[in-house]
């Protein structure tokens, strides 16, 4: 049966999530490029969620919610074409219609994010290209493994709201593709700051707060459980604002306000696995490890990796998300607040699932995007001219100017 | 007629404004731009890292006055832009040759 | 009875509705006008906002949903100083208070809408003293024959979520006002650029999220059919915005940002009257004809006609919305999701009922805006001077400028 | 038990709340400083956000609501280290993680107001300092004894959604941090114009939306209660917007757009602590009020006082929540939505209690703040060197800059 | 050679662009700056207070044009840009020693 | 001494900076400013249609430097900010008085 106040938060949930595409990720993304990239971060975030959309509808909510084979959905639900008004989703209270729609946000974030690594140099064909290829063989299938019934599940991978689904898959892709990409002219000595700190923090900002839908809606269920999960995703993010806050108090003297809003979405990455199955201590120790693991791990890529993944979407999000994958465990029995009952075969056995989870995650979004990336270059070509990467994207793909004197 | 342009600091604007009030100058253009010089310029951090950011925010301001008029133009100027720091500016003198006013034509020194 | 979890969507509906106004559709049109001109949309959005408000309260509602009169609304809720906390909206589960609120905040879009045909050019004065009459005249009679128990409701004509009640309404009222004002100083030849696509984007971005409570919120309930309303909105949306990437890019070689999102625009406003009695198939079809038949009204407005509908409330909101009234009977019988019983007499029979709605709400619009429009040309006066126009409306009637000097 | 619908209404209320600070407030404040303190109005909000939410956790929350001791709340909750999953907050049906978190971002939000009172010139030290003080001497003793169980409570005070816990407290304590940090340079003559009123505008627009929550969040349920609240918030937001403009108008020849989304900002603080006890038409009683009484309060403290608080918290939100807390009970009796039963013993027995509610929270909020701000002076240090304040907050205090070259 | 500097109401760029253009002078630089003078400057309203912005936006024009050209351009200029009214601006005249072209590195007139 | 206005494309900027400094050139100055040349200007969408901008994105340097440097200092600039396309830029030179140093109050060469 279908419970209104399930549904209604759902359906809440699900405009909270639209909106850290749209316009959230927008903004945080467009603040940090130069200003003649603006619009074309813009656009690829607004492309994604069309064809993500579209895609969703097509096949990939079949693919990834039909049926229970342990590799990949049927194709019972192409086009939606029998969905009906009064279908519950099974073992919810929500309408199917409503989950469809809630997880259909989830597919158009997760290849946005990805933008992060190939702003200012891709090709507008390319991104479509590679984001179509990338959901149907990347994303559908790990959605499928870990929530669909799928063989992850079976072995009992925890994921509460898609640290491994959503943040590790991007993650490790957007490394690949800022690696077979190649850097932006400049990079690293001669790397421009961002154009519009206001902007990056306007969308971090509403990123914060659409994350509560992304994480508490995942209850799929409006009582005390999404109420905690909310609640500890606050939590997490509050800390490790403050702990990226500190870090940079004490190197350099100032800390910068880019890198406050970095641990913001650095804590959110890293709850996100776990926000359904700790109390308000486990968020806290999380947001701890999340905002310093993470610093880390931006500057290990930048300076050591030396792949100009240009927003981070490795070191933030991947990393992030692994974390918190890989903590849940041990967060999980902290304070009356968390879910040890949800662990299978106590905190070290379950550690050991989810570094399976892990392992098995990025390896598949490493190979699947490295042979996805290839075909894409191969077809449609990668990247922009040496001279539209450096008159901007925003002319050179889309014709149009962000500023226009003001 | 000689043409003053001045590289200022900022927040030095109003006090150069009201000092060339006083003594009737009344008439000047004002353009944001970015100096580079002795002062250098700053870090900035970015996610951990810093990096260098060459120019730094000035203001020029571009005067015409007549040839009488220059020295104490300048003086003034440059008494009240200075604070004393790198990077307080530069005045450059250049000739100028005529200057006319839009509205009603008038030249030289009367379309000041 | 007043059911909490209806209750509550409702309320988000509305909040979300209010988001569309404020600032949505004020970083919208403000993005499209020139820098000069930014602070004075904001201010119609803003007074928009306080005038639609209290009109509303005074007697809009009472005219609008008062009794069951063919023409008008009674005068028993004036002020709604007879409202009760506990009364229930008579046929659903919600609050008369919810509703109200809700309905509120259409009859502060509605005419927000309309900024777009009269920007850059009118007096302040005149934007108000039109929005005035206009609610009460145009706008009030046509919620009260379509959604009051009125005529047009007693003849079966369907519109969900105010495809004809909004988006007609204000588009053909929108032709009617640039025609009278004239056009733009330097239209059609010399007209400037949007002066901030980030703009347009950003509150395109949140007039899609907030869209979710316009049609969605529209079901009254928080059950299937509002998640389907939902679904059915986001699938048009995404559709329509691939359709105008799609023809830019074949047209021009490149797709434009504000090309993109101006079909999402066009999108939902198709979707809007049949988004609850459609499935995922019905929209994507809605979201294929919205695109492509705005891309070409838009073109027909600005090319043909020559008037100045300067951000074009006719070529996407008027006639987007008479698109999805007039499509609604087909796209009901797609696909199990749709929702055929509601039609009267099956396809084509409402198709006819369909095709009178949109014929009397068109004529109504547009003769009473002819006459509202020369009143308040009487009074008050239309257009500001030629050389405030030049200043710029942030200036010359609000003594502000929108930028100082980053 | 946990009713689903209230829970959800009050994650959503809380998920607005936290976008009243975060981006909104933050657009608000930051738009009407130079460009130079862009960010660090931003950061200050951020790390408000972040340090109020753990003070929260820590300690905050227990202190507030734990036990009902006249003066201040007991030990028992430290951390939240007992708090389930199921707990249900007593007299309400929601859960109590639910109310945690709605009441965190209460407390996030109400030293963030402060911040417009010393932007510009402060050390953001003292910043963290003064907010983890003021949260735990100020902010939570109020709660405690308005909402806690505490003496003014028991005494009768009704303040539904905080007028005089959150914007009198915030109101005056700007004051004395106003007055005590002294002017901004070139205050009261030379002060610079807002840079961007374009974002005040969005960042009020974000307020009026998020004030839903804020307010109607308050009812903790989603009934008839709630929506009344919601349609009283607005009214009065929509009455006192219009009141603003109409003012300027007649005194200007013009009205401003920051006048006016000032003066929705003022109704919405005056109908704060009286939401939940009115009705439509006390609702627009209290929007003329409010929107008239802050005109002059804030002309009053800038030319009157001469003290340089800087985004008038005084003459707004100050002022607002001390005029509503004492309209309410002649706003309550007007209409058949007001809620006179409310009142403990009539108009004027509850208008005395009131009145005794403000004063008390006033002279606590001014003499400790007082304190507080000596203390801070002492360990940390108030104010910017001259230097850092001309060069402006961002770069001197966190090596960023707004705006690099459009 | 000659270097004019022009000061202009920004709503005639256009008007003075076409002018130019129609006497085939298809080269100029164009600044936004803030123009102090008798134009005086204007009161905005913040919160029920008014303040004076003494700067008022005038866009700069700079063009290099040879010296046989020079009054029929600063004519051409100056009727494009009138208006009638205080603030229409200033044409100031320098001096140009040389001039050259980036591109192919020739110089003087044939550089224009 | 002599002033040089160049304008260059915005972003051979850090190439001209960076060639400027290799010959112990320590000062300039820059704007951001739009451009008309024979480069012509672009067209951008909009809806459907498409539409002229006449202007395009320039930068201009003023470098003020002693007589016996300046054709070193051109020659520097105009390699440097060269790619061989139409809209390269130009250098202008001016005849520059007099120049004094703000801080200091000092004159001539020194001052630079
Ligand atoms: N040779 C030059 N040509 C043009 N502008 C210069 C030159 N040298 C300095 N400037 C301008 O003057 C400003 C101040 O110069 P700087 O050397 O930093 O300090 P100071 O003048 O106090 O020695 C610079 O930021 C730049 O804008
Ligand atoms: N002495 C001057 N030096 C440089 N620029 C000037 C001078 N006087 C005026 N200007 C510029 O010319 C503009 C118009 O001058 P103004 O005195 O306001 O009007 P008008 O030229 O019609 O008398 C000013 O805004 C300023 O930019
Ligand atoms: N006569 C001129 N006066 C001032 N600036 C000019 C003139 N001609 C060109 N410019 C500037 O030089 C830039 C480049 O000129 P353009 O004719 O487009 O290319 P090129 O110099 O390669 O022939 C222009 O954008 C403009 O800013």
């Amino acid at each position: 049966m279908i419970e209104g106040a399930d549904n209604a938060w759902l359906m809440m949930s699900s405009a909270l999530v639209l909106l850290m595409t749209l316009p959230a990720l927008g903004f945080f993304y467009a603040g940090l490029v130069q200003a003649k990239n603006v619009l074309s971060v813009f656009a690829q975030c607004v492309a994604m969620a069309g064809v993500a959309s579209l895609i969703w509808f097509v096949a990939g909510y079949s693919l990834a919610f039909g049926g229970t084979a342990p590799f990949i959905g049927d194709l019972h639900e192409l086009f939606l074409s029998a969905l009906t008004r009064g279908a519950v989703h099974p073992g919810t209270h929500v309408s199917e219609t409503a989950f469809i729609m809630f997880q259909m946000t989830f597919a158009v974030i997760t290849p946005a994010l990805i933008i992060g690594a190939y702003v200012e140099r891709i090709r507008f064909a390319a991104v479509l290209m590679f984001s179509v290829l990338w959901l149907l063989i990347v994303y559908v299938p790990v959605v499928h493994w870990v929530w669909g019934g799928g063989w992850l599940e079976t072995r009992g991978v925890l994921d509460f709201a898609g640290g491994l689904v959503v943040h590790v898959t991007a993650g490790v892709s957007a490394l690949v593709v800022a690696w077979q990409l190649g850097p932006r002219r400049g990079f690293p000595e001669h790397v421009q700051p961002p154009h519009a700190p206001w902007m990056v923090v306007a969308g971090a900002a509403m990123l914060w707060v659409g994350w509560f839908g992304f994480n508490a809606g995942s209850a799929l269920s409006s009582g005390g459980d999404a109420a905690m999960a909310m609640l500890a995703t606050h939590l997490a993010a509050a800390t490790a604002t403050l702990v990226w806050i500190v870090i940079e108090w004490v190197k350099f003297g100032k800390p910068s306000l880019i890198g406050a809003v970095t641990g913001t979405i650095a804590g959110l990455a890293t709850i996100t696995p776990a926000s359904g199955y700790v109390g308000p201590e486990g968020a806290v120790l999380l947001g701890l490890f999340g905002g310093s693991v993470c610093y880390v791990a931006v500057l290990v890529v930048k300076r050591g990796l030396k792949i100009d993944d240009s927003l981070d979407v490795l070191g933030v999000h991947g990393v992030g998300g692994a974390l918190g994958t890989l903590l849940l465990p041990f967060a999980a029995v902290m304070g009356a607040g968390g879910l040890p009952s949800a662990l299978h075969g106590g905190v070290d056995a379950q550690f050991l699932i989810q570094l399976l989870g892990v392992g098995i995650v990025s390896i598949w979004s490493a190979a699947a995007s490295y042979g996805i990336v290839k075909l894409t270059d191969a077809v449609v070509g990668l990247r922009v001219s040496r001279d539209d990467e450096i008159q901007g994207l925003d002319f050179a793909s889309h014709g149009e100017s962000a500023y226009h004197g003001a | 007629m000689k043409f003053i342009i001045a590289i200022i600091q900022p927040h030095r604007l109003e006090a150069v404004r009201e000092a060339l009030q006083a003594i009737q100058i009344n008439g000047m253009t004002v353009t944001e731009v970015r100096g580079y010089g002795r002062q250098g310029g700053h870090k900035e951090i970015y996610r951990g890292a810093e990096y260098a950011i060459s120019f730094v925010p000035k203001l020029k301001l571009e005067i015409a006055v007549a040839e009488n008029r220059v020295e104490e133009v300048v003086t003034t100027i440059s008494s009240a832009a200075r604070t004393g720091h790198v990077g307080d500016g530069k005045i450059f003198l250049l000739d100028l040759e005529n200057v006319m006013r839009v509205r009603t034509g008038e030249a030289d020194e009367a379309a000041l």
